[in-house]
């Protein structure tokens, strides 16, 4: 994906806050580093397992940039402090995982409503509340999409190794300024632990999204009149631009229309903010697809479980069996349409999840009953046994049944600690 | 038993007293020791002063009950043998809030640390002693996050170095008693965990005042805050407390702020009265609330 | 116009600094024909967030003033309150404290459900300039809207000091959108005439009980290091030559 | 068990959906109340405030929703019937603490009266656009119920039944009102008390040192006590084994955290109950929830007038999701219409559970449209148009009339 924006500007990353060369390092240091390439200048952030060494190591190369880490009071202080940050001019982020998530729902709102630009990186754990907080989960998923009140979208991409979660720091940036909405990504305590190898490039390979500034007449702007591509323009607070910028459903100038007069004024501020992705879904949506062509079976994955999966897709190959692997990079917005393509093609999807059931429902939905969709559920705090996969892999490509529902298979884990498995 | 055994193999001498109970075991959940902090922390000395405060106040401890949040502290809940919880981050005030509400009888403690209880929770925190809601917190202040690895806290002294700031904290901490006396605590008192039979009469105090008290505890953090300052170990915070620490009952709270390896001024230092919560909904409810 | 709203014009221009580089924050919203009149950016955040918004602004972006107008006393974001003071964040707190009477007759009586008033009856309200001067202000100040000189005076004076600073005004309705009506200026009138002016005084003394007269005046003004002034001093000291400070550099 | 008289108003009266629901808390048992003041809720807190004296309830103004729904649960083991009452930012700020009472399975009722998000959105006009994040808001894996009433009388109803069910499977479970329902004024019946079931607290009853929290029965669900009463037991949000205790294994995780969900989806056919009317002989069915099922009724008598064959399904509960009739249903008819108000949750579920076989139609309307059921009319003239089965959701854009 190149990265320009709608006036086909380029820009590359600073040198200053590049530290290119190759290392061996976790994920989350990796991201620390990830975000400062990408022209982070400010992270608000609250210690939380498994996610404070994306802080720690922000706070350490950060100054010598001219970036600041903060350590605020709590994770609604983080998230309201960078949105902040965003609308003063500068690239933010916050880092958090599972518990400090969900405090920031309500402010995740209020950064789609704002369209402000910045990006949280949610180390997931296993949960529900204080859950695992030492050990991986992938049961946020769904809480990114959904976690906050009323209608907005959001971006999601979910990395699978300490690289990516460099390289997607970049992505995250680079798509929140784009598309001026809040980026989450969606890591996991398996991959921000991980230490592999991690090649930082120098600057003038990493391309970055300049912010989409106005440039017209002072007088004639409006901080909420959306481009041809539904995403507005914004300016810095202290320009001079007199802005009214406002968490209430507002008008283009940003006026609340709560007091407004006339009770049929139409509310289409939420409208324009889940258009504004749904429309561009498909310039935003990255997957890997492997094997694909020939595939009976398709193992859906996202994050570490993708890099779990290719061992079950291995032996299946050696069995014999046709199996392909789509990857979602990118988790929200929904490929839909690929999924819905596939479904007529194949025969199955193999969904493994470290949770008990949260994106298959929408493999499921984009199935349309043409493909069955077969569950690999893990409870978290571990990645799941290759041959869970493996054994779902052969039940999905000998079932000839068309099956109406999510079939949910037993794990290994599941029959030893339930002797044989919950009713 | 083990002693029992030492002191048949001649490993102790014959006519040292020993006994089948720990003296702690009606009080202490014995089943889950051995507990999760490090050698040299402070914890354990604070919750051997909270056991024996809690014997010496001499209340029901069937209609007493302890609540934690998260952190290194926030296990205290787990090791104690009370009706116990432990529960969110920096919430455990609040929680505490709706449980001595919902039953008055109830006498609750609030046992967490630092960043618990005056950073993400300090909302809870200075709410409750406005309110007045009758429970006693006692705050174990190790100056760091040591539960996730050594952050800044809000109470790390300036200069100080955490992960998170390591280049030395910028912030001033804050005067945890000060604040709390401001908010309206009725019983306010710092010590250090080496003053253990003070702190353990502070408790046991505390325990029987009504309204909400606050009991601050210094406690050394050997693992992060000692090693990343190099400030040795435990016993070395020990000396530390030993030599600079001061007894100043009834000092004005707003002079009771800590620097990095300064003078530690401990005492009570607030002790007042004031109609706690559920006196003054009792009171307004039952109409003779002055209109 | 609300008379804090006036007052604060007024601070503003007699502070003398420029009107693009001022920010509200507010979770409050405001009159947008009032942000137009006194040209400067505003932003309605969520309840109780102003403060931390405004701390985000700052760090961003460290040549904004930025004032927080808070509207719910500290109910909600009394954390932000007292973290930012503890920090020294650079910005001016405008409270507007809607704490009200059941004493004065012919209102109605304040009743935790009107949505106004921030707390039970029966509760002790906080002693706002006390508790901002513990956590570490370094302007405290209590007026009434009534008090359209002083306050303007220490608007002008707290909004240029560096640091912290609380102002806590003492209003019926923190309602920026319409003109205050007739029961809410009656109240006021009452705020105003009960209260006698103590400058200097100790924020101990300043607590608000229904039997005394309101205390207001300049309470705190002393001197403290800022965030970003410590924060550019400690770095400075240790990083030296490779630390970019603060509100230093231009991108 | 029944409960006192003096809390239960028998009789008929004319209440708001906001009055009739703490008056279906009194009845069912409700003593304890924490929230923070939000509009579109606040009558809620004035009827339980002018009600608390007679029937000796607490009521305790917190300083946000985090500490409100955190003082719910911590009442809650005191063995008080506890509820909090909120709108959508609030319930935003209650996600951690939705997760918390889920791990310690307390039993506690949350009432959102939805409002027009996101953020702060429009205070004073309805919106549902809560329901995903009622059932997805909190991090990790759970399930919990969720019920939509869409008058006063319901919201009574409903209350009560959100008591019994939080009683019976020790989960949260919300009520998901919205402005319009909050705010409407209907007649609202109270049966007598000896006519009101209520389902009581699943308390141990065993020897005090035997006593294990999180020992689960043959539904999964375990016992409760209540503190203070001498059992010293140890809860904690952190992944546990029976005695309470943490163990940060996977096995244990799966131990604890599996059975959570099943204890809900075991008996998710008698959970998800649903007003089923003329969809006999039908050919559109009109699926709606809480407010916008007033939209659905009017317009599916308009139709029948015309001599279309529309039918109903009105959602009572919409998590968990039942999943089994909407497919049975899609197999049946030709077209699945479902009106919100939001732009496209619940539809979602509908498409997935449909298979492909209906043509899936959504119509994101407006409090206007909650009174005048013209647009969908519209929609359904139009959606007979479709000659064959589309995929995914169809939405007839240049109908958008929200206000």
């Amino acid at each position: 994906m190149a990265f320009r924006n709608s006036e086909g500007l380029k820009m590359k990353a600073n040198p200053r806050d590049v530290r290119t060369g190759t290392y061996y390092m976790d994920g989350d240091i990796a991201a620390g580093y990830g975000a400062l390439a990408a022209g982070c200048r400010f992270i608000g952030g609250y210690p939380i397992t498994p996610s404070t060494e994306a802080a720690e190591s922000f706070a350490r190369i950060a100054p010598q940039s001219g970036a600041v880490f903060v350590q605020m009071e709590d994770e609604l202080a983080s998230v309201a402090s960078i949105m902040g940050a965003s609308w003063s001019g500068v690239k933010t982020m916050t880092i958090t995982s599972g518990p400090g998530y969900s405090l920031m729902m309500e402010a995740i709102g209020l950064g789609a409503m704002m369209e402000a630009p910045f990006v949280i990186l949610n180390i997931q754990r296993g949960g529900p509340s204080t859950g695992v907080p030492t050990k991986t989960g992938q049961a946020d998923m769904m809480q990114s999409r959904w976690g906050s009140h009323g209608d907005y979208e959001v971006i999601a991409i979910s990395p699978d190794s300490p690289q990516e979660l460099f390289d997607f720091m970049i992505k995250a940036f680079n798509l929140a300024e784009k598309y001026r909405c809040p980026v989450m990504v969606m890591s996991d305590e398996c991959v921000g632990h991980m230490s592999e190898k991690v090649v930082v490039p120098p600057a003038e390979e990493i391309e970055l999204e300049p912010r989409r500034i106005y440039t017209g007449p002072k007088e004639e702007y409006l901080p909420f009149k959306p481009d041809q591509d539904l995403v507005p323009k914004m300016v810095k607070a202290g320009d001079g631009y007199n802005l009214y910028v406002s968490g209430a459903s507002h008008d283009e100038r940003g006026y609340p229309i709560i007091y407004q007069k006339g009770k049929n004024q139409s509310d289409s501020t939420a409208r324009r903010l889940v258009d504004k992705i749904r429309l561009n879904a498909d310039k935003i949506i990255e997957l890997h697809e492997e094997k694909l062509d020939d595939a009976e079976v398709v193992v859906v994955s996202y994050g570490i479980t993708s890099r779990v999966a290719v061992r079950g897709i291995e032996l299946a190959r050696k069995k014999g069996i046709k199996v392909g692997k789509l990857r979602l990079v990118t988790v929200w917005p929904f490929p839909d349409q690929r999924i819905s393509e596939l479904a007529a093609k194949v025969k199955a999807f193999v969904v493994p999840e470290i949770n008990y059931g949260q994106v298959v429902y929408d493999v499921e939905r984009c199935s349309h009953g043409e493909a069955n969709v077969v569950l690999v559920p893990h409870g978290g705090a571990g990645v799941h046994d290759p041959e869970d996969i493996l054994e779902a892999i052969e039940y999905a490509a000998t079932e000839k049944k068309k099956i109406r529902k999510v079939i949910i298979r037993k794990t290994r884990l599941e029959k030893k600690v339930f002797g044989g498995g919950l009713k | 038993m083990e002693s029992k055994e030492m002191a048949e193999k001649n490993v102790l001498p014959k006519d040292v007293p020993t006994m089948d109970v720990h003296p702690m075991d009606d009080v202490l959940r014995m089943d889950r020791i051995p507990h999760i902090w490090c050698p040299g922390c402070g914890i354990g000395t604070a919750v051997t002063a909270f056991a024996e405060g809690l014997k010496k106040a001499e209340i029901d401890l069937q209609k007493t009950c302890i609540v934690s949040g998260i952190g290194c502290t926030g296990r205290v809940a787990g090791y104690v043998k009370l009706d116990s919880f432990h529960t969110t981050h920096g919430r455990g005030i609040a929680f505490a809030t709706g449980i001595q509400v919902a039953n008055p009888d109830l006498k609750v403690i609030v046992f967490s640390g630092d960043g618990d209880i005056m950073s993400i929770g300090g909302n809870h925190f200075i709410h409750a002693a406005r309110r007045n809601v009758n429970m006693l917190v006692i705050c174990v202040n190790n100056f760091i996050y040591a539960m996730t690895g050594g952050q800044v806290a809000p109470t790390t002294p300036h200069a100080a170095y955490a992960t998170t700031s390591p280049f030395g904290a910028v912030e001033p901490p804050f005067n945890i008693p000060y604040i709390a006396d401001s908010s309206g605590a009725v019983y306010v008192a710092r010590w250090t965990v080496l003053q253990v039979r003070r702190l353990t009469d502070s408790i046991a105090e505390a325990l029987k005042k009504p309204g909400f008290s606050v009991i601050e505890v210094i406690s050394p953090c050997a693992m992060y805050y000692s090693r990343i300052n190099r400030l040795g170990d435990g016993l070395d915070m020990m000396k530390f407390y030993h030599d600079n620490t001061e007894i100043r009952h009834g000092e004005d709270t707003k002079n009771l702020d800590i620097g990095f390896q300064t003078k530690i001024i401990v005492g009570k230092f607030v002790d007042r009265e004031r109609p706690t919560y559920m006196d003054s909904y009792n009171k307004w409810l039952s109409g003779t609330v002055k209109d | 116009m609300n008379p804090i709203i006036t007052a604060f014009a007024n601070g503003i221009k007699k502070s003398g600094i420029e009107l693009s580089k001022v920010v509200v924050v507010s979770d409050i919203p405001f009159d947008p024909e009032i942000i137009k009149e006194l040209g400067i950016d505003f932003f309605h955040t969520t309840r109780g967030r102003a403060i931390a918004f405004g701390t985000g602004l700052k760090l961003g972006n460290p040549e904004l003033k930025v004032v927080a107008f808070i509207g719910d006393l500290m109910t909600i974001g009394g954390n932000h309150l007292v973290h930012s003071g503890r920090r020294n964040m650079e910005m001016l707190v405008i409270c507007v404290n809607n704490f009200v009477y059941k004493e004065i007759a012919g209102t109605p009586s304040p009743s935790v459900t009107t949505g106004f008033s921030a707390f039970s009856t029966f509760e002790k309200p906080f002693n706002a300039p006390h508790l901002a001067n513990s956590c570490g202000a370094v302007f405290t100040a209590r007026w009434t809207a009534l008090h359209t000189n002083d306050l303007t005076n220490s608007i002008a004076y707290a909004l240029p000091k560096p640091g912290f600073s609380v102002i806590e005004v003492l209003s019926p309705g923190p309602n920026f959108y319409q003109d205050i009506n007739k029961i809410e200026s009656e109240l006021l009138n009452f705020y105003f005439q009960n209260s006698i002016t103590k400058n200097k005084e100790d924020t101990r003394n300043v607590e608000i009980t229904a039997d005394e007269k309101i205390i207001t005046g300049e309470f705190t003004d002393k001197k403290k290091t800022t965030f970003i002034d410590s924060y550019n001093a400690q770095l400075g000291k240790i990083l030296g030559d490779k630390f970019i400070p603060l509100g230093g550099q231009n991108e | 068990m029944k409960t006192n008289t003096p809390a239960i108003l028998t009789g008929t009266h004319t209440l708001s959906g906001n009055e009739a629901c703490i008056e279906g808390a009194f009845a069912a048992g409700c003593r304890f109340l924490a929230a923070y003041p939000i509009m579109p809720a606040l009558e809620t807190i004035d009827r339980y405030l002018q009600r608390s004296s007679e029937v000796d309830a607490t009521f305790i103004q917190m300083e946000d929703e985090i500490s409100a729904l955190a003082a719910v649960i911590g009442a809650s083991w005191t063995g008080k019937k506890s509820m909090t009452i909120t709108s959508g930012p609030g319930l935003s700020n209650m996600m951690e603490h939705l997760g918390l009472s889920v791990m310690l399975e307390t039993p506690c009722v949350i009432i959102d009266v939805q409002r027009a998000g996101p953020s702060i959105g429009i205070p004073n006009r309805p919106g549902q656009g809560d329901v995903m994040q009622a059932r997805w808001g909190s991090h990790g894996d759970y399930e919990l119920i969720v019920l939509s009433p869409s008058s006063p009388q319901e919201m009574f109803d409903f209350t009560i039944k959100a008591f019994n069910f939080s009683e019976k499977y020790r989960s949260p479970v919300l009520i998901m009102a919205d402005e319009y329902v909050a705010h409407q004024k209907g007649e609202v019946k109270i049966q007598p008390a000896n006519k009101i079931k209520i389902e009581p607290r699943k308390y141990f009853k065993g020897e005090k040192d035997k006593y294990l929290p999180f020992k689960r029965d043959k539904n999964f669900v375990p016992r409760m006590v209540d503190i203070g009463e001498n059992y010293k037991f140890h809860v904690t949000g952190l992944t546990h084994d029976d005695r309470g205790y943490p163990v940060m294994t996977e096995k244990c995780q799966e131990y604890n955290v599996h059975p959570l969900l099943w204890k809900i989806l075991n008996d998710r056919d008698e959970i998800a109950e649903f007003k089923e009317s003329n969809t006999d002989d039908a050919e559109i069915v009109i699926i709606s929830y809480g407010a916008s099922s007033n939209t659905a009724q009017k317009a599916m008598k308009q139709a029948r007038e015309l001599g279309i064959k529309v039918g109903s399904l009105k959602l009572d509960t919409v998590w968990p999701f039942p999943d089994k009739k909407i497919t049975e249903l899609a197999e049946k008819v030709k077209t699945l219409i479902v009106p919100e108000i939001n732009y496209g949750q619940i539809v979602l579920e509908v498409e997935r559970c449909s298979y492909g076989q209906a043509n899936v139609v959504f119509v994101s309307h407006g409090e206007t449209e909650i009174d005048n059921p013209d647009n969908l009319i519209s929609i359904i003239k139009q959606s007979q148009k479709e000659k064959q089965v589309k995929k995914g959701i169809i939405e007839y854009r240049n109908e958008t009339r929200r206000g």
